[in-house]
């Protein structure tokens, strides 16, 4: 029962303790600076912190606290991946999902809705009984279901697409989820403070300082830090961090848009997701339909809206929920996804020492926010790439060895 | 009680037409031209909602498209905008969000709680026991969200179109409609669009009794209808600017995208409300609300008035509202009446009281506006102790002004706040986008028609690509016209700061006291202006109580991203019509006619299979099933005949065709001989099989190139991209719609053809792989001995127009040797009965040629270059997986399909994953289910029975064996079988 | 937007051309071949010329597409090669307000002689404004031809116009 | 919707054209370091780029230098200029 609720109520003040500290001048030195305020950045803080006890700890943000690809996702939780090293990163984030609201005593409204990947075509229901196979065999509740499960869980979806390329089937995941991506970063903020970490906002980094393949330090349009341990935790801005360094990477700044709908009464509590028509929905718990699909096809640093973005999502939601017609879009935005050839992130220890990357998100970041904040505070605490982001190492792409993730995407549409 | 007023000048309705609707069970009737709150207000219905949160009664707020408490629903509709939707006759509405009635809503006691749900209390709850959040998350989600959706609506889709003007001018005020006269008379095209039904904007309702005003509205409107270069866009919204400044214009039938050269903000101004006690009473609303009201409606906003003054404007209201009949109790100004100007002196002629240097400090009333709380107010605050009560059931604010300025924010430009103005102000503008009129600043009728020219010339200068310095801030008013802190706190609180989203004043210092202290984190923990009007009303407050708790200046604290769209915009609209091509061959029709079940293959339409004549619509799994295997059968034994139109066909030409098809694929092209064909692999960069298909040899300097279906439009722009890196002398032609193609195998093909053909098709002069040109049937055709399906064939390819003839005639000739069409699933069963891969199917996202098991398409040592070739050097030594052939044993048929491997399905061993099933078929040539499958390594090679998880979960072993399964050496596609045997 | 064309009276109507054969010339002799035949040679590239019936465009710097009217002898030459194009006709009052519903272009600019190549209802499309009378061809692969003919088709009828290319039925 | 201003068609349409990325020459008989770096790795930071674009209903080539921050086209490249040689690649032995 919400007792919590009665203190409010009888005290005539409001005096809840901060969740983010004041602004406050940068110290000189930091054992570990992390760039980038989102989830994955704060997370890795906690992670340090409540784990590894290392908490002479600075979290840079340019901007504000989740304002990058943190606030701008459609906040869908799932792992029914392909790769068995896809599969197991990503339910290993699930699980800790399933518990952050008790760790943080903040409600993150982790609701978990189950989650339908519908195939139009053979090639597309191929795929994904081979992500099925693979997700079971790892114990992952994950199966291709036919038209009448479908029907059962989203009956006023058409499943014949206006007699164009109908719903074959679906790979139908349980365990599917959204979760409030705000209260996410928040979360891990204040646990992160809590526990003696430093946060500040408005602080960009401009430099990071090296001696030899060592890291030394970084320079801030705040003033100067010296720190032997740096994390770049900055997704769509990472290509501007590692040129810093003059690290080479595959990552690619593509746009990804969203939009939502104004608020109407909840109808819809599954996530529907079509490969071949590029959308997903969901429901908000204020009652917006969150819709978005691919990225951009060409590059650009910006999270600008476009306009051809909302026709054609439009356009081709009106084939699955012909009645969304009726509704109106109230909102359009914008991340900045970093996009890798194989899908699938580049984290752990590069050649410079001191010097640890936390990228290549793409449009698959939020769900990973708990196991790569984990990991990542594992990886520096100990100067060694955690087992279970091994696969995702960037010299993987030098090695010819890249992560099958984009053996079922690029088929799977 | 009457609401209707006598006719004013300038109304939109037509008192001659009247319109009856019904509103939660009541009729009502209004006047065409009446909006929907204005003929419910005229019906004397003062509640029109519930809030958001705390279900209070509400009402009129703006009449400009902001009310989202005036939200309707009818059977076929839903969060209908009562301030701004027209009435129409007959339509059955209903309040939303509402438990009950509007009336009797049972969840009003939700503000009885309020108490207890301070800002962002739903992150501070519920979550405890874990178990239990899916419950209080179901009541949560119940209570969200405003209209109701029925899922049972039909797809409404208006069409859209584009529209293209030198000038774009958003907002037909008077400023706007100077800025379109001055670029029209100057030569320019223009468009000129208002979001409301006529033009004239503030000048129509706000000057509505203004002498001077009368004079500018007629010559400005009369001079806009003749002038041949405005086109005259109303009731169109601009939804937003997008890059390149294209602006979609949103209207009743459906959206304009507009292209403009130069666009002209003339938005105008959102009138900001004061925070104070009860400020969402019914009976409280905008100044401007009220002279819309009596302006374009004739309706009566009440009977006993008080106006609340930060600025001029309020003194205009309360004249409006004298010459409407309503009594004025009194004026109260923020500040004092001597710095006011004309309107002031004639409001205190009229003997109206005049209460300076006071603000209200609350609204009191059940249900409804009774009384307002008067007290002395110092700029910051109310001394409450010397407050009194004025009775009343109207009061206006009038306190200031925050600039529509969200397309200038998306256009780029910098604004920032001008204190002496008391408001935020374009700075820089990029090129292309102006500002005129109170948007920048110009509030008197005079500075608003000046600046519209000043826009206007700006514009046409930058249009013809002269030099021009900008005198932005020329025009704007020296004294201003909001006052910075019309906000008044109260113990007892309900001080609405977003009145969408049931904000109070405490909950926005609450926010920033936990942290949440700048204007993007405020926002999205309190929900500040994530309503439906998306803070039009309220961020402007909301910035101003950030910049006061942290002692910044309002440029420090910014501003949040002003997102598209200004206002909702209906997906049927954002939709339009339904555009998705469609391609299909010239046999088309003639597949329906025989059965056909067609699938898509990219743009195209394909045959699957064909169902006997006699199913009619759907087609059972084992009709299908037995249709393919009889098709199959068809072409072993006597004749099959299948559409390859959809195949990529390009021809290749010049000196360095060769080169050309050398770097593309991987093997050796210009080594082909003329009049032969060689398989084609095509890899990327990184070694990655993307597409395979058929080269053959016309001439020393010509080639004719197939590729797959799906990659056909992408072969043909790679060929032409290598032409222009290398510089090479080659010319491409894209045949693939101009010719169709089509494949006769099977034993008795050689035999039917050679009756058709003037080409020799003897086996020493024809040979397998071969590629001869002639005539069939008259018409000019090239013949292809290609070997996918393994059997003697030839696929035909020939102008389009002229396919559909011999197809029908090879099928009439052909009946004699049984001849059957065949489709992509029959395909699929051959080829793979001669170990052909598909790519995309067999190979995936990551496959290099050594895992598909064709190394020996890969000459790493005889051919200097090739794309892909460092890559494979690479991968040849450090493969991990093969695609190896195997079969089931002979009669296994297990009792459901849940027992039977199927595509996808996992090879496991020793418990781990250790390859998958590409592709499997019962082969009825060799009367067992055969397949290929990506096996790791060793495994692969172990050449040992394996294990396959099925759907049930049981294994089934499957035996790896050699490919081709069936005519391994090839005799029956090489032989001279010119009789059937 | 001036109001749409008063559907009762439009002049507004779609036809097709099924009296030319369209063909791809490429390579250094396709200018010689098309002089050669009679034909008109446009100077410079993405523009048009028509003459006795017959249009020819220049889409490269050696390469050309001719349509050439059904019964007019025309030798070809070696890179030469038979397109299957389904060509429409939009004219009449109106035909800016249907087209503006398919193509982004400023078709009020577009003056007959006019050369156009771009995207109609998502299909790559040549368009060209005929010298006299100036109605305007739409010319594309005739595999889209059910596709484009059916959306060309409603709009000319929802606007007020005759669709002549569905035989009788006018 | 973006514009690209292209010689010959004029401003047409972001969605008409097909982007290609940046402009990359594959090195001749690279070491293996060097290979994978052609093959995987972008200059991924916002900057200008040479980048190719096609005009689908042309079938025309565009190369434009974009500044991938601000989305501004600075101006149009001469296909002749970005021109290479047919690279090669010999077995190591």
């Amino acid at each position: 029962m919400p007792w919590r609720l009665l203190k409010f109520g009888l005290k005539s003040t409001h005096d809840e303790p901060r969740f983010f500290p004041e602004a406050k001048p940068l110290k000189s030195h930091y054992d570990v600076v992390i760039i980038g305020g989102g989830g994955h950045g704060m997370a890795c803080a906690y992670y340090l912190a409540k784990e590894h006890g290392i908490t002479n700890v600075a979290v840079l943000e340019q901007g504000y606290i989740g304002g990058g690809n943190t606030g701008r996702n459609t906040t869908i939780v799932r792992s029914n991946y392909l790769t068995p090293e896809g599969v197991k990163f990503y339910d290993t984030s699930l699980k800790l999902f399933e518990d952050l609201a008790d760790d943080f005593d903040l409600n993150i409204f982790y609701s978990t809705r189950g989650h339908f990947t519908l195939a139009h075509t053979d090639s597309a229901l191929r795929t994904m009984r081979w992500r099925a196979e693979v997700n079971k065999h790892q114990g992952i509740e994950s199966e291709v279901v036919g038209r009448e499960e479908i029907a059962k869980a989203v009956p006023y979806m058409d499943m014949d697409c206006a007699g164009h390329a109908p719903v074959m089937g679906a790979l139908y995941h349980a365990p599917g989820s959204v979760a409030r991506h705000d209260a996410v970063a928040w979360g891990y903020a204040r646990g992160a403070y809590n526990r003696g970490v430093e946060i500040h906002q408005k602080t960009r980094v401009t430099a990071i300082r090296t001696q030899g393949d060592k890291v030394v330090g970084v320079d801030t349009d705040r003033g100067q830090i010296s720190c032997n341990k740096v994390i770049s935790m900055v997704a769509g801005s990472t290509p501007r961090i590692t040129s810093m360094l003059g690290l080479r990477t595959p990552i690619e700044i593509f746009p990804l848009q969203a939009c939502v709908s104004e608020p109407v009464k909840p109808f819809m509590d599954t996530i529907v997701v079509s490969g071949s028509l590029h959308v997903y929905v969901s429901q908000s718990s204020r009652g917006e339909m969150v819709m978005g699909a691919s990225v951009d096809p060409s590059v650009l640093h910006s999270t600008r809206s476009s306009f051809d973005f909302v026709e054609g999502l439009t356009d081709q939601m009106l084939d699955l929920f012909p009645f969304m017609s009726r509704m109106k879009v109230m909102r359009q935005w914008a991340g900045m996804s970093d996009i890798t050839p194989d899908f699938a992130p580049i984290m752990g220890k590069t050649p410079i020492d001191g010097f640890y990357l936390d990228a290549g998100w793409g449009t698959w970041g939020f769900k990973a926010t708990p196991v790569s904040g984990k990991t990542m505070a594992w990886t520096v605490a100990n100067d060694k790439t955690h087992e279970l982001i091994e696969p995702f190492r960037l010299s993987r792409f030098a090695d010819f060895d890249l992560v099958g993730e984009k053996g079922a995407a690029s088929v799977g549409h | 009680m009457k609401f209707r007023l006598d006719p004013q000048p300038l109304e939109w309705i037509d008192r001659s037409e009247s319109v009856s609707f019904r509103f939660e069970g009541q009729t009502f009737s209004g006047f065409s031209g009446d909006s929907l709150t204005s003929a419910l207000l005229a019906g004397g219905q003062k509640l029109l909602g519930r809030s958001f949160k705390y279900h209070r009664p509400r009402s009129v707020l703006s009449m400009a498209n902001h009310d989202v408490n005036a939200l309707f629903q009818s059977s076929d509709a839903t969060n209908i905008r009562g301030d701004v939707t027209p009435v129409s006759e007959g339509v059955d509405l209903r309040a939303c969000n509402v438990n009950g009635t509007l009336a009797n809503d049972k969840d009003r006691y939700i503000g009885l709680l309020s108490r207890f749900l301070p800002v962002g209390f739903y992150y501070k709850t519920f979550h405890k026991p874990k178990k239990f959040f899916p419950y209080w998350e179901r009541l949560i989600r119940e209570k969200a969200g405003l209209g109701e959706i029925n899922t049972s609506w039909s797809a409404t889709r208006q069409p859209k179109r584009y529209g293209f003007s030198e000038v774009l001018v958003i907002g037909a005020g008077p400023s706007g409609m100077q800025a379109a006269l001055s670029a029209a008379e100057a030569g320019a095209d223009v468009v000129l669009v208002d979001e409301n039904p006529r033009i004239g904007g503030s000048l129509d309702y706000q000057l509505a009794n203004e002498e001077a005003a009368a004079k500018v509205r007629a010559d400005l409107k009369s001079r806009i209808s003749n002038n041949a270069k405005i086109r005259l866009m109303e009731a169109h919204y601009a939804a937003g600017w997008y890059t390149d400044h294209y602006v979609p214009l949103v209207g009743p039938e459906g959206i304009t995208k507009m292209r403009a050269e130069q666009v002209i903000m003339a938005t105008g101004v959102m009138e900001q409300p004061s925070v104070f006690r009860n400020n969402d009473l019914p009976g409280v609303m905008l100044a401007s609300a009220a002279q819309r009201l009596i302006a374009r409606y004739a309706v009566k906003p009440g009977q006993r008035a008080v106006v609340l003054c930060g600025n001029d404007e309020g003194y205009r209201a309360a004249l409006d509202l004298i010459a409407a009949g309503v009594e004025v109790a009194a004026v109260v100004d923020l500040e004092r009446v001597g710095k006011r100007g004309e309107w002031a002196k004639q409001v205190q002629a009229q003997g109206i009281t005049v209460l300076d240097h006071s603000a209200i400090y609350e609204a009191q009333g059940k249900g409804a506006l009774s009384a307002v709380v008067v007290a002395p107010f110092n700029g910051k605050g109310c001394d409450a102790g010397k407050s009194h009560v004025i009775p009343c059931d109207l009061l206006l604010m009038s306190v200031g002004w925050a600039p529509a300025a969200q397309m200038l924010y998306q256009a780029g430009a910098k604004l920032g706040y001008a204190s002496q103005a008391e408001q935020i102000l374009p700075r820089e503008l990029p090129q292309g986008i102006h500002a005129c009129g109170r948007l920048n600043g110009a509030f008197t009728l005079e500075q608003r028609l000046a600046d519209g020219s000043r826009a206007a010339r700006e514009a046409l200068a930058q249009l013809r690509g002269e030099a021009v310095v900008s005198e932005l801030t020329v025009h704007r008013d020296t004294q201003s016209h909001s006052h910075p802190w019309p906000i008044i706190g109260h113990p007892k609180g309900k001080n609405f700061l977003d009145i969408d989203e049931d904000l109070q004043l405490k909950d926005l210092i609450n926010a920033a006291k936990e942290g949440f202290d700048n204007i993007e984190l405020m926002k999205r923990f309190s929900t500040n202006g994530m309503g439906p009007s998306q803070g039009k009303h309220s961020n402007m407050n909301g910035i101003r109580v950030l910049a006061s708790v942290t002692g910044k200046t309002i440029d420090e604290t910014g501003s949040t991203t002003a997102r598209p769209m200004f206002h909702p915009v209906p997906v049927s609209a954002l939709a339009g019509r339904r555009f998705r091509p469609e391609r299909l061959t010239p046999m088309h029709q003639w597949h329906l006619k025989h059965g056909a079940r067609m699938m898509e293959a990219g743009q195209w339409q394909r045959p699957e299979f064909y169902a006997p004549s006699t199913a009619a619509g759907a087609v059972t799994a084992a009709q299908r099933e037995q249709s393919i295997v009889q098709e199959v059968q068809a072409v072993r034994s006597g004749l099959g005949l299948i559409d390859v139109s959809t195949l990529g066909k390009i021809e290749v030409m010049g000196p360095d065709a060769g080169r050309l098809l050398d770097v593309v694929y991987t093997m050796k092209m210009s080594t082909i001989k003329i009049g032969m064909t060689r398989y084609a692999l095509a890899v990327d960069d990184s070694g990655v099989i993307i597409d395979d298909g058929i080269v053959g040899r016309i001439a020393e300097d010509r080639f004719y190139v197939t590729a797959t279906t799906s990659h056909a439009a992408a072969a043909f722009r790679t060929l032409s991209l290598k032409i222009q890196e290398l510089g090479l002398n080659v010319r491409l032609a894209n045949l693939t719609g101009s010719l169709a193609a089509m494949n006769l195998a099977g034993p008795a093909s050689r035999k039917v053809l050679s009756a058709l053909t003037d080409v020799d098709l003897s086996e020493e002069s024809f040979p397998y792989l071969g590629m001869r040109e002639g005539t069939l049937l008259g018409y000019p055709v090239r013949l292809i001995r290609v070997g996918f399906v393994g059997e003697l064939g030839y696929e035909i390819h020939l102008p389009a127009n002229a396919a559909l003839e011999v197809w029908e005639k090879l099928m009439d000739v052909g009946s004699a040797h049984a001849i059957r069409p065949f489709g992509v699933e029959a395909q699929r069963v051959l080829r793979l009965e001669k170990g052909h891969i598909i790519v995309g199917q067999d190979t995936d996202g990551l496959t290099n040629p050594f895992e598909a098991n064709m190394s020996w398409a890969v000459p790493l040592k005889s051919k200097p270059w090739f794309t892909g070739k460092p890559s494979l050097a690479r991968l040849k030594n450090s493969c991990e997986r093969r695609l190896i052939g195997f079969r089931l044993p002979q009669g296994f048929s297990p009792k459901s399909s849940s027992e039977m491997p199927k595509e996808c399905h996992l090879i496991i061993q020793d418990g781990e994953i250790s390859g998958r099933i590409t592709s499997i078929a019962y082969s009825p040539s060799l009367g067992r289910i055969i397949g290929l499958a990506m096996v790791d390594l060793p495994l692969a090679d172990a050449n040992v029975p394996m294990q396959v998880k099925v759907d049930s979960g049981a294994f089934v072993a499957i035996e790896p064996c050699a490919t081709p399964f069936y005519d391994a050496d090839g005799a029956r596609q090489t032989a001279d079988l010119t009789e059937v045997a | 937007m001036n109001a749409n064309a008063s559907p009762e009276m439009s002049n507004l109507s779609l036809s097709a051309r099924d009296d030319l054969s369209g063909y791809l010339l490429t390579g250094p002799v396709s200018a010689e071949a098309l002089a050669g035949s009679g034909l008109p040679l446009p100077q410079s590239q993405l523009t048009a010329l028509e003459l006795n019936g017959a249009l020819v465009a220049r889409t490269g710097t050696d390469e050309y597409m001719a349509f050439v009217p059904v019964g007019q002898e025309w030798a070809g030459c070696e890179w030469c090669f038979p397109r299957n194009d389904r060509v429409l006709v939009v004219q009449g009052e109106g035909w800016i307000e249907l087209m503006l519903q398919l193509c982004q272009f400023d078709f009020r600019k577009m003056q007959p002689g006019d050369w156009l190549m771009a995207s109609v209802a998502g299909v790559n499309c040549w368009l060209y404004r005929e010298q006299q009378g100036g109605a305007l061809m739409i010319g594309f692969d005739a595999g889209y031809d059910h596709y484009l003919s059916e959306i060309f088709s409603t709009l000319v009828r929802e606007l007020g116009g005759k669709d002549l290319t569905k035989g009788g039925a006018l | 919707m973006k514009l690209l201003d292209c010689a010959d068609i004029g401003k047409r349409p972001i969605t008409e054209f097909d982007y290609l990325g940046e402009i990359r020459i594959p090195p001749s008989d690279a070491d293996e370091s060097t290979w994978a770096d052609y093959v995987f790795n972008r200059n991924g930071a916002p900057g200008v780029l040479r980048e190719r674009w096609y005009h689908r209903p042309t079938g025309r080539w565009f190369i434009f230098e974009r500044d991938t921050l601000t989305d501004q086209i600075i101006g149009q490249v001469d296909a002749s200029e970005v021109r290479y040689e047919e690279p090669h690649y010999e077995i190591p032995a």
